[in-house]
């Protein structure tokens, strides 16, 4: 047993966090809400190599795993990036490259893709433009507005769809979502199995973002309890207050952990994927929920307002927990248990 | 007194008019009331109420009320949210100011009871201060006595619709001497005194509900309103303004009407969704806490009726509304699956309803004040 | 609408709290556990006429209603009383009477009951062995050990059975609940209607010994923390114990009005008394359950003792948790409110 | 440093070896450990262990250990309440007196440490007293130097298993004149010396668990126990009792080996009673916090390996198994149905699963230690 980050994966995600600190403070995520450009991140991101980072180091990628992909998710989850970075990286490279698709042929083939002149390498660390949105379900599309092309993974068959349509409001203004148009798309695989290695992974990548969003509203609210008085006193003296922040600390702190065990079932291809992953997607988004609510209501009224930080941060990881299929997920985990049978 | 949970013939037939009269008037797809296009056609909505004096039912006819029972009430409530009928964007004057108003003000001032229920006025409250929350004694907005009148500075914040309202009421410093709860008056102030600022700012759900209010030297005539603008003597604020916070109002901030009607919609989108059984047990339970609101309201209501003052008992009516509205929101938003993401009424409604264990009193508070003033365990700590 | 309590049984309640205060103070329960005698508490409360109080007055009762028995019941709750009370006065007494079983016959023809020369309402007001248990599920029946006879509502039909049997440790031994005989019984109704009327009234009954019982935990830990000090304060000053206790008094308060609601419910034959009974069962147990971990915890390690007396309660409140078949209400409930279907 | 959840082939090696003797030695059935009778029967078990070396796994060769790692030793736990072995009655010792012992007993103390391995010695602590439960510093027990050793009066309460043990550890008042913390010494007291009394008494779950310790005009010898009564130094009794709460003993206290077990016995017992879909989701979470308690035990353990001491994050984990415990044996009684009256193994473990979040430092105060310490939040409040 071993069960640390190694040097490597600490330097990769202090990279990434010292980057979006620079690149993706809060203005640049309120921005993004109002329709604003999101070039700097989206740049800097990608000279990062992010989008490409699970290719083999051949194809142009960083050749990392799974596992090395939790932490730097994480850090993409603490800054609210208004980018697919999740969906591309984790989700859709990967698919693609398992399903032999040449990306740039995959890109060019559909809706506003950058044009296929480029190779692939050089594609993914190209100046914006290498996003990809995943649909997981009916309804708008999370991220089509920032995306070059949409990976629909609602049914056995990947498809790949333009992703052309009306934009549409949502809770998390930041992640643009779109209404479709009705448009023909093509076959990224229709090997089920693939497509559900993919779905997995998407549960993964959001479990790890779900960690980096509780960690930054624990943060913003930490910060704001030990300064602002009641009573005379600070905030964050109160029994009440500490006891609320204790308890988020905990189910975060309990929750990583659980997150990359499930990274290393899916790298590793255990037989205990299915099983692992589901314990990370429930205890991630039972704890960025409950994150939230402390959050919010340890700020007291502030922490109620647009013009504070917080709402964009509670506002991602509300989106994202809604992507979670918990119904879903404890089902799995009772079969795994052998408490249900399979359906 | 005795238990019987039928309506008597007089509250059948009250019940009756008033769902008659709803049925054929609310009107329907009304946008929030938290914007500003919104809650003009609010006050529409409340000026066709008032006129039909269904506004202010348990007031005196002389103000347009019905001089309904507190039972009639608690029906007429019942019916108005069970025909999916509108937010009340006059709330904060006829259940915050008025019973104060009934309580401490003089027959010319009230005088403004009939026009706040006829949306004449429209009252926000001031109450909260940029370094007054939960700590409300410690506001610093100051009233300085002057030739015909006082001169206000200072800023009051979180204060709801106030960039659509008229008036606002609220608690100043009026004895710069005195300390916490002392020299404090209860102040009624017409928005558009010269010095008054109202800058509105965005809620969690995205509408504009909340105002920052600025006083920049306001000079605030004593006759600004009928009957002058303190109420219930100066220096007399704080206890002007917490009496009547165990009486009706803490049964009639939020109506078990509105609770209820909400469990309701909610068992609908369980159908709607083909809930699993789990999300089916959490539905099953947010009824239950809208039944056991409704029960325990009633209770309450026989106590009142009785004569006993429910006093601290309001923290408890605050603290299991404010938890049962988020958890009823939190089970819509987990049979909604993905579409939660989307901004519609149930999402804002969860949005809204995280303001509920904050506001008028955090629910650590109202805490606090159940372990101390009912369960008599010692202050501080 | 009216919703508040009689002057009369406001008068009933005050009197069988005085009267248990005296006859069954805690070192009473105590002694029950040992398998002490009970006849003082017993004695007492023939004399009140408690076990016939649902009776009308011209067979020898009180002509109470179920709405008239949830104080008293509370109270009984309150003190623990170890005997089945609830069982006889709430349960038993009104089938015999609508079933038109002639109450000294039917106790006359099994097991110990005190023979059959006395008439209905001298028996009832007799001196001890006026008390009946109820089986609702197999194995041990508790009370059996104090009781001249079962009640067994197990199945459609209820059946009278003789008490004799061994006794069996269980987690309230107060309860002497014993495993019977393999005996003949009689049957005493045949009316599935009547039997799911008891079976209500049972649910009903124990919701309101529930509410009698957290009151009583309540205001142990309550006198605990105001004098026991720890850090120089009371125990009682923190903030984290006073939360613990606002919360198990929220519960008790808002579960309260429902017992009596669904006591209404029964007494007037209401369209929603299997709602309403559902509804007080659930909210009484968990609000038990509730009342007791906190008590406990905040009691500290002297809760957890069995020579201070809070375990009476809590173990008593256990068991009748235990009676509580939450799947079946909440299913019940779900039924009601047109989520599932019948089964 | 990586992440790799296979087993080495050292690991895999050992855990072969310890499942195969605990195969073929683990009693069925014993009574509880905390009657007299049960209690006897666990120390021939205990004595069975250390005879087959797999009683202290992780200490050293010459005291009966086997210099297991950390991963060995949690693969040990695992196997070792996999296999259904009982409790382990000389966990006081072994668990919290001796990593005390390791870093500050002088060379003859040491020899303390095979004895109590052993089963020969058997400690119980001796932390609380009646006036001084979660504010330990709050200790009145006074030990006062006299020629050849020290003279004890007081009363030490809630010695688990008092009653059936042969020596106490524990914190006396050695400096009458020093307040709090200060003026404490860590002392070793024979549970035989003349004027000790032990008198047992009943916990929640019936067993005489308990015990009160009296202390009546005691001479306790300088060399009572080998290498002398004190432990580390006169009036340096808070730091010594102290030094190792935040180091191997957070993680040891309650190895996740004992809850995954536990959980496993849950999903058996949802399946034998038919559960719910709604009792499925509970003993689906109960597994899902045992197994997160294995993962993150799995993490502090490479922190520790990579020279991080836990420090605080030792409440993390006291917070995290004492909430699983009541909650996974909630959720058996509830498996139960009305069996949950009778009086069994369940039944026990859930009364004796309440004592987690008070004992060992309430959770309470394990919370203020998170937010304080973890977080940085303000002291005091």
């Amino acid at each position: 047993m071993r069960f640390a980050l190694t040097d490597d994966q600490i330097a990769l995600r202090d990279a990434v966090r010292e980057v979006l600190a620079d690149t993706c403070p809060p203005a640049a995520v309120r921005e993004a809400w109002a329709g604003g450009p999101v070039d700097r991140v989206s740049v800097a991101l990608v000279e990062l190599g992010l989008p490409g980072m699970a290719l083999p180091e051949k194809d142009g990628g960083l050749g990392l795993s799974d596992v090395d992909l939790v932490p730097v998710l994480t850090e993409v989850g603490y800054a609210a990036v208004p980018l697919p970075v999740a969906e591309t990286a984790a989700v859709a490279v990967p698919l693609f490259a398992a399903a032999g698709v040449d990306i740039n042929d995959a890109l060019s083939g559909v809706g506003s893709a950058p044009g296929s002149a480029l190779d692939r390498a050089s594609y993914m660390q190209g100046p914006g433009g290498a996003w990809v949105a995943v649909r997981r379900a009916a309804g708008p599309v999370p991220w089509a507005g920032r995306a070059s092309v949409v990976l629909d993974l609602t049914g056995s068959v990947a498809w790949m769809r333009p992703v052309g349509g009306a934009g549409v409001s949502t809770m998390d203004g930041s992640r643009a979502a779109r209404v479709l148009d009705e448009a023909p798309g093509t076959v990224v695989t229709e090997d089920p199995e693939l497509v559900a290695l993919a779905r997995d992974r998407a549960d993964l990548a959001t479990a790890a973002q779900l960690l980096g969003l509780g960690r930054r509203m624990l943060d913003l609210t930490v910060g704001y309890v030990r300064t602002r008085t009641q009573f005379g006193v600070p905030v964050g003296s109160f029994q009440a207050v500490k006891h609320h922040l204790a308890d988020a600390l905990l189910q975060l702190e309990f929750a990583e952990p659980v997150v990359y065990a499930a990274a290393w079932a899916v790298a590793t291809g255990s037989v205990h994927r299915g099983r692992d992953v589901s314990a990370a997607a429930v205890l991630a988004t039972d704890a960025a929920r409950f994150v939230a609510r402390q959050a919010i209501q340890c700020h007291g009224a502030i922490g109620y307002t647009v013009e504070y930080d917080l709402h964009l941060y509670a506002k991602r990881a509300w989106a994202l927990a809604a992507t979670c299929d918990l119904d879903a997920h404890l089902s799995r985990l009772a079969r795994a248990l052998e408490l249900e049978e399979a359906p | 007194m005795t238990i019987d949970l039928t309506d008597t013939p007089a509250e059948a037939a009250f019940r009756a008019s008033a769902r008659d009269w709803l049925r054929a008037h609310v009107p329907s797809g009304l946008p929030s009331g938290d914007t500003r296009e919104g809650f003009a056609r609010h006050v529409e909505w409340e000026e066709e109420l008032f006129a039909a004096r269904w506004a202010v039912v348990s007031w005196p006819s002389e103000y347009g009320g019905r001089e309904a029972s507190l039972w009639e009430w608690l029906v007429f409530e019942e019916e108005y949210y069970a025909a999916g009928a509108p937010q009340r964007v006059t709330q904060n004057g006829i259940f915050l100011l008025a019973p104060t108003l009934f309580e401490f003000g003089n027959p010319e001032q009230q005088l403004l009871l009939p026009r706040m229920a006829a949306a004449e006025d429209l009252w926000c409250q001031g109450w909260s201060e940029p370094g007054a929350g939960s700590d409300l004694a410690s506001i610093t907005s100051r009233a300085e006595r002057v030739d015909g009148g006082w001169r206000i500075n200072g800023q009051k914040t979180w204060t709801t619709r106030g960039a659509f309202c008229t008036h606002l009421f609220g608690l100043f410093r009026t004895d710069p001497a005195e300390r916490r709860h002392k020299g404090l008056t209860y102040l009624l102030v017409p928005l558009d005194t010269p010095g008054v600022t109202v800058r509105g700012f965005g809620r969690l759900d995205g509408d504009e509900g909340f105002a920052e209010v600025f006083f920049d030297d306001v000079f605030l005539p004593d006759d600004a309103v009928p009957g002058g603008v303190v109420l219930g003597g100066v220096g007399e604020g704080w206890r002007v303004a917490m009496a009547t916070t165990g009486s009706e109002r803490g049964l009639t901030l939020r109506s078990p009407g509105r609770f209820m009607a909400a469990s309701w919609r909610l068992t609908d989108l369980a159908r709607a969704r083909a809930a699993s059984a789990r999300l089916r047990e959490r539905v099953v339970r947010a009824w239950l806490g809208a039944r056991a609101y409704e029960l325990f309201t009633a209770w309450e209501v026989d106590g009142l009726l009785a004569g006993r003052s429910p006093g601290a008992r309001s923290s408890l009516t605050k603290l299991h509304w404010s938890e049962l509205d988020v958890a009823l929101h939190e089970t819509a938003l987990e049979l909604l699956g993905p579409d939660a993401e989307r901004d519609d009424a149930w999402t804002r409604g969860f949005q809204f309803s995280l303001s509920g264990p904050i506001y008028a009193g955090t629910n650590e508070i109202q805490r606090n004040i159940v372990a101390e003033r009912l369960l008599g365990l010692p202050r501080s700590g």
